[in-house]
């Protein structure tokens, strides 16, 4: 294996891009493993052979095309935490198209509350917080398509 | 018509459903893994929406959000592409339950050629050549010499349990018949502890020759002539040419004939290709599998009969009438595929991540190129090492071959070690040359250059 | 044969030169300035020579170095390329002198065509249509009257010293005329001081409309069809294609053998066009000029024949004879070509200099792209702006106007400003898609929008 | 005009690409010319605008294609004297083929002592040696084609 082809730079930074928390290589018989979040996902197929091992762990944050130009990490503000989509769907604020909406920004949310319905294929799937915290940031509009991984919500927790 | 086209696919071929769709101004989306962010067919799809990390159950395999990507933007129409979910009965019935153009065949058409067993069983019942063979485990030697006779020498005896050549006897003629049965039971019981063998006719020089079929969803079914896919290694595809430079135009109606016969006794409705194994000795053909998608190398088609597959693949979908006849497909010149795969052939053909720091395609006449990367691309580990397709295009294939040679010289790939310096081999290669090249081709230029370096 | 060239150009038309010589299978000398040191063409020739500095007349119109590389790299013909020293009968006597093949027609041939009213007379004694008109300067309003009557109206009356539309008057019909000739001459006196008139054929919906003619050392010639070039701004051509949407066949026709019976009169042994001025209105024709060399938007030609003009250019000027006789040559479909320049049409088209930060070709079925240039290559500030030919075939004219629009979409150049958006904007014009278009469409459509502005 | 398509920084490295020793741009009416080694080239079509006005001189060098490989500048080295080939064409060490060369390395040259000969079109063109000195490198093969601005000799001028 050629170094400039996949080093280990590289591979720390695939890690850190796409939230896997393990990975491991190996060279003779070309095994693959994965970890992304607790879930397991093997690729009996692909081959990076060269290295002989590495595992290492990284929590990476997954942005979305349609909120580049969001701030993000601004010095200024405190640690929000990102809550997103966890599939693709269409996103819905209120329970009923003529409810109130589940929450708005300011709002103070316990864990599992409900934030918002991702709809798919008929399901209304409704989102809940995984966090307690204030809702500083709703991050995309009622109705609109929302894609896996992009960011919904950002919530400050209390310090 | 469709309006809005989801294509679910990556790679070159989201790039080609793309441009397709684009010139029968379809609006496109494009559905992506988080590896793929900054893929070609990204940049050049209207729309596109990120439906799940790199593994690929989880994204390009994941048929909710796949799916839920089609209603939420308001899509009519999924083309799968190959690969993925191209072949997926399920998967096309999940489409038409939500009124969503599957361009593909019907799924029962899906589902009979995807069983092998089947598939070859519907063949043989259409009239339709296969491999003759016994029906199972040959009974006696009598049984065996009857057969035999029948089919014609040479045949092949192989063991029901077996593989990797135990218990396999290749027979040139009757006063062999006896000892090699023995001989393949004896070593079939040894190796397997199942005496149980089986015979068919053996095939020699064999070529992979597959003929393009296009139906209608109104029973009219035509043929676009053959592609000669034999240069192969562990059955990838790595170069592909049409003509064929062995048929003879007699062997190449008949075979269209046929392959229109098969796609018809499934009413088949879509682009779809019926492979054949070809006996370069006795000129003749038997079905092998029908693949129910657009494949790789249907540019080599469009090359030589102007067709553009993609667009009436689309257009037959949506429910339109197959433009041309049978009569008025005409072919012209020779057009040769080369398949630029992320791989290092002097290491057995790894395949290769990395940045693309130079890409340069070449250009010019009767040169196409179909590409899903562009320069400065950085390969994801995740999928296939299909980098682009080099098409080419010449009045004779001796114009398509120096053509070819030329085109690969000017792809200038950096970055990543790929398959262009194999490619300029075979064609330089007098066997390549001669056209009558087999399914073995590369196995023994391999083992030549093996030979050599001791 | 040839076995190796010297390419006298840089930019597309070396490589173009190039892959022609490549797929003969002949070796190829590169020469090039210090400017263009990692140009494109350098890379691809087998083997390259520099010839002096930047500017032109120090390098490739030096006469001596280029012949000086020839000699000392053993090089046996020399290709010019388009301008240059591509219409220079000087140097292509100096090619036969030194025993080099000129890849061009004979001395004399660029000798009696470079000439515009050698052309002309020569034009008319073949019995070649010319814009009809008075010899030299009119006598009379009667002299007027009656070459009018002759000729037809509308015919335009201009002052012989005159220019800039001063002195110039176009008439309907007979009733205007004798107003119409004083108020010229007239003008013409107090502008000019010179009251000379002459008049000629009034052109209406003027289209410039080219045959491509090839021919051999044995006396025979053969044309391939035309190009419409109407799409000019300044005299310099942006978009061209084959076949011209306005011509019927019997036009079409004719003008072929026109052409043909033009390149006989000069004994043409080699690629050249004949260009034509077409009347919308009358569907007449009349020669213009006769350009001695391959152009620019041969591909086109290419593209709807199949033929390889460069491979031919090359082949005849060796002595070989046309492989193909007049009935043999057939078109298929329609192609469409797009002159991409480093040029930004919102500033006046002026031509930009840079370094290309990113450079993505369009690709897939029936694109074609001729480019000079590579992803990070550099823009010498030296040299003409066309940075690659995008060229599209469509089996029907809408199909390649799709296509062409699809493909334009794809073209991604950073780094300079080019005329690609205003290429999106023709193809999008409906009268682009009507096809009717004149050779003032670009000066009207400009004008449009800065009153649009206003 | 963009400052990023030309801007003075560019336009000081063509100066010093090209051996140019003047420069001048002007915006209205579009005017260019550049100036090399004395010689005057003038682009009447070529249009630059958008910079006022830039005059500036620099010595640059030419590095041929074929002598990439060559040493240049070396820190361990005196300041060099390059004499670079005028002409396209072939390169003699002798008057003759069986006559001795006009140097050899090491040895001493005056202004105006013959150097080597390069043919063109049949014309003997004989190079002169520019500068008083000690020929320190034969940069070219007897016999072989050189280009224009390649390095045929190097010669250590007297400090």
């Amino acid at each position: 294996m050629k170094g400039k082809n996949m080093d280990v730079q590289k591979l720390l930074e695939w890690l850190k891009k796409y939230d896997l928390t393990e990975l491991t290589i190996k060279d003779g018989g070309y095994q693959v493993t994965l970890k992304r979040e607790g879930q397991p996902a093997a690729f009996p197929h692909q081959s990076l052979p060269g290295i002989d091992e590495a595992v290492a762990a990284a929590d990476g944050t997954c942005e979305p095309v349609a909120s580049a130009a969001e701030p993000e990490d601004a010095p200024d503000k405190p640690e929000l935490h990102e809550v997103k989509a966890p599939l693709v769907g269409t996103f819905y604020r209120a329970p009923a198209p003529d409810a109130a909406p589940f929450i708005e920004e300011g709002d103070r949310v316990e864990v599992n509350d409900k934030l918002c319905i991702v709809e798919a294929m008929k399901i209304m799937n409704e989102i809940e917080s995984p966090v307690r915290g204030i809702v500083r940031e709703i991050c995309a509009r009622n109705g609109a398509t929302v894609e896996f991984g992009q960011v919904l919500f950002r919530i400050e927790e209390p310090s | 018509m469709i309006r809005k086209l989801l294509v679910a696919n990556r790679g070159e071929i989201a790039v080609r459903v793309i441009r397709a769709a684009r010139e029968l101004g379809i609006q496109t989306v494009g559905v992506f893994s988080e590896a793929d962010r900054d893929a070609l067919f990204v940049r050049y799809a209207d729309q596109s929406v990120c439906i799940g990390p790199p593994p690929l159950s989880d994204s390009y395999l994941f048929y909710q959000n796949i799916l839920a990507a089609a209603q939420s933007t308001g899509a009519d129409a999924i083309h799968p592409g190959y690969g993925f979910l191209a072949e997926n009965a399920s998967f096309a019935e999940a489409c038409r339950a939500l009124d969503l153009t599957f361009i593909g065949p019907a799924p029962q058409a899906i589902r009979k050629m995807g069983d092998k067993a089947t598939a070859k069983r519907l063949m043989k019942e259409a009239g339709v050549p296969t491999v003759p063979g016994s029906e199972g485990v040959l009974g006696s030697l009598a049984e065996a010499r009857t057969l035999a006779a029948e089919i014609g020498y040479p045949v092949v005896i192989k063991a029901t349990a077996g593989g990797g050549g135990r218990g396999m006897r290749i027979v040139g003629d009757g006063g062999e018949l006896e000892n090699a049965f023995h001989a393949a039971v004896n070593e079939a019981q040894q190796a397997f502890g199942d005496s149980g063998v089986y015979l068919e006719k053996f095939i020699q020089d064999p070529k992979h020759i597959e003929i393009q079929v296009l139906g209608d969803k109104h029973g009219q079914v035509v043929h676009l002539f053959e592609r000669d896919c034999s240069i192969q290694r562990r059955y990838q595809k790595l170069l592909e040419e049409a003509p064929s430079p062995v048929l003879t135009e007699a062997t190449r109606a008949a075979m269209g004939e046929i392959a229109v016969t098969a796609a018809r006794s499934v009413r088949y409705d879509s682009a779809g290709t019926i492979e054949f194994i070809y006996d370069g000795r006795s000129r003749q053909f038997f079905f092998i599998e029908m693949n129910t998608r657009i494949q790789v190398e249907h540019p080599v088609t469009e090359m030589i009969t102007g067709v553009d597959l993609l667009q009436w693949q689309i257009r037959v979908a949506a429910g339109e009438r197959l433009p041309l006849r049978q009569e008025e497909i005409v072919r012209r010149g020779h057009a040769i595929e080369c398949r630029i795969n992320a791989e290092d052939p002097q290491k057995g053909f790894l395949p290769q991540t990395g940045t693309l720091s130079q890409y340069i395609v070449p250009g010019g006449p009767g040169v196409r190129v179909d590409s899903g990367v562009y320069p400065g691309y950085a390969i994801p580990p995740f999928y296939d090492s299909l980098l682009a397709k080099l098409v080419v295009w010449g009045e004779t294939r001796k114009d398509a071959v120096l053509r070819l040679q030329r085109a690969l010289d000017e792809f200038i790939i950096e970055g990543v070690a790929t398959t262009i310096p194999f490619h300029q081999r075979i064609v330089r290669h007098p066997e390549f040359h001669r056209g009558a090249y087999t399914t073995d081709f590369i196995r023994r230029i391999t083992a030549e250059e093996v030979a050599n370096a001791c």
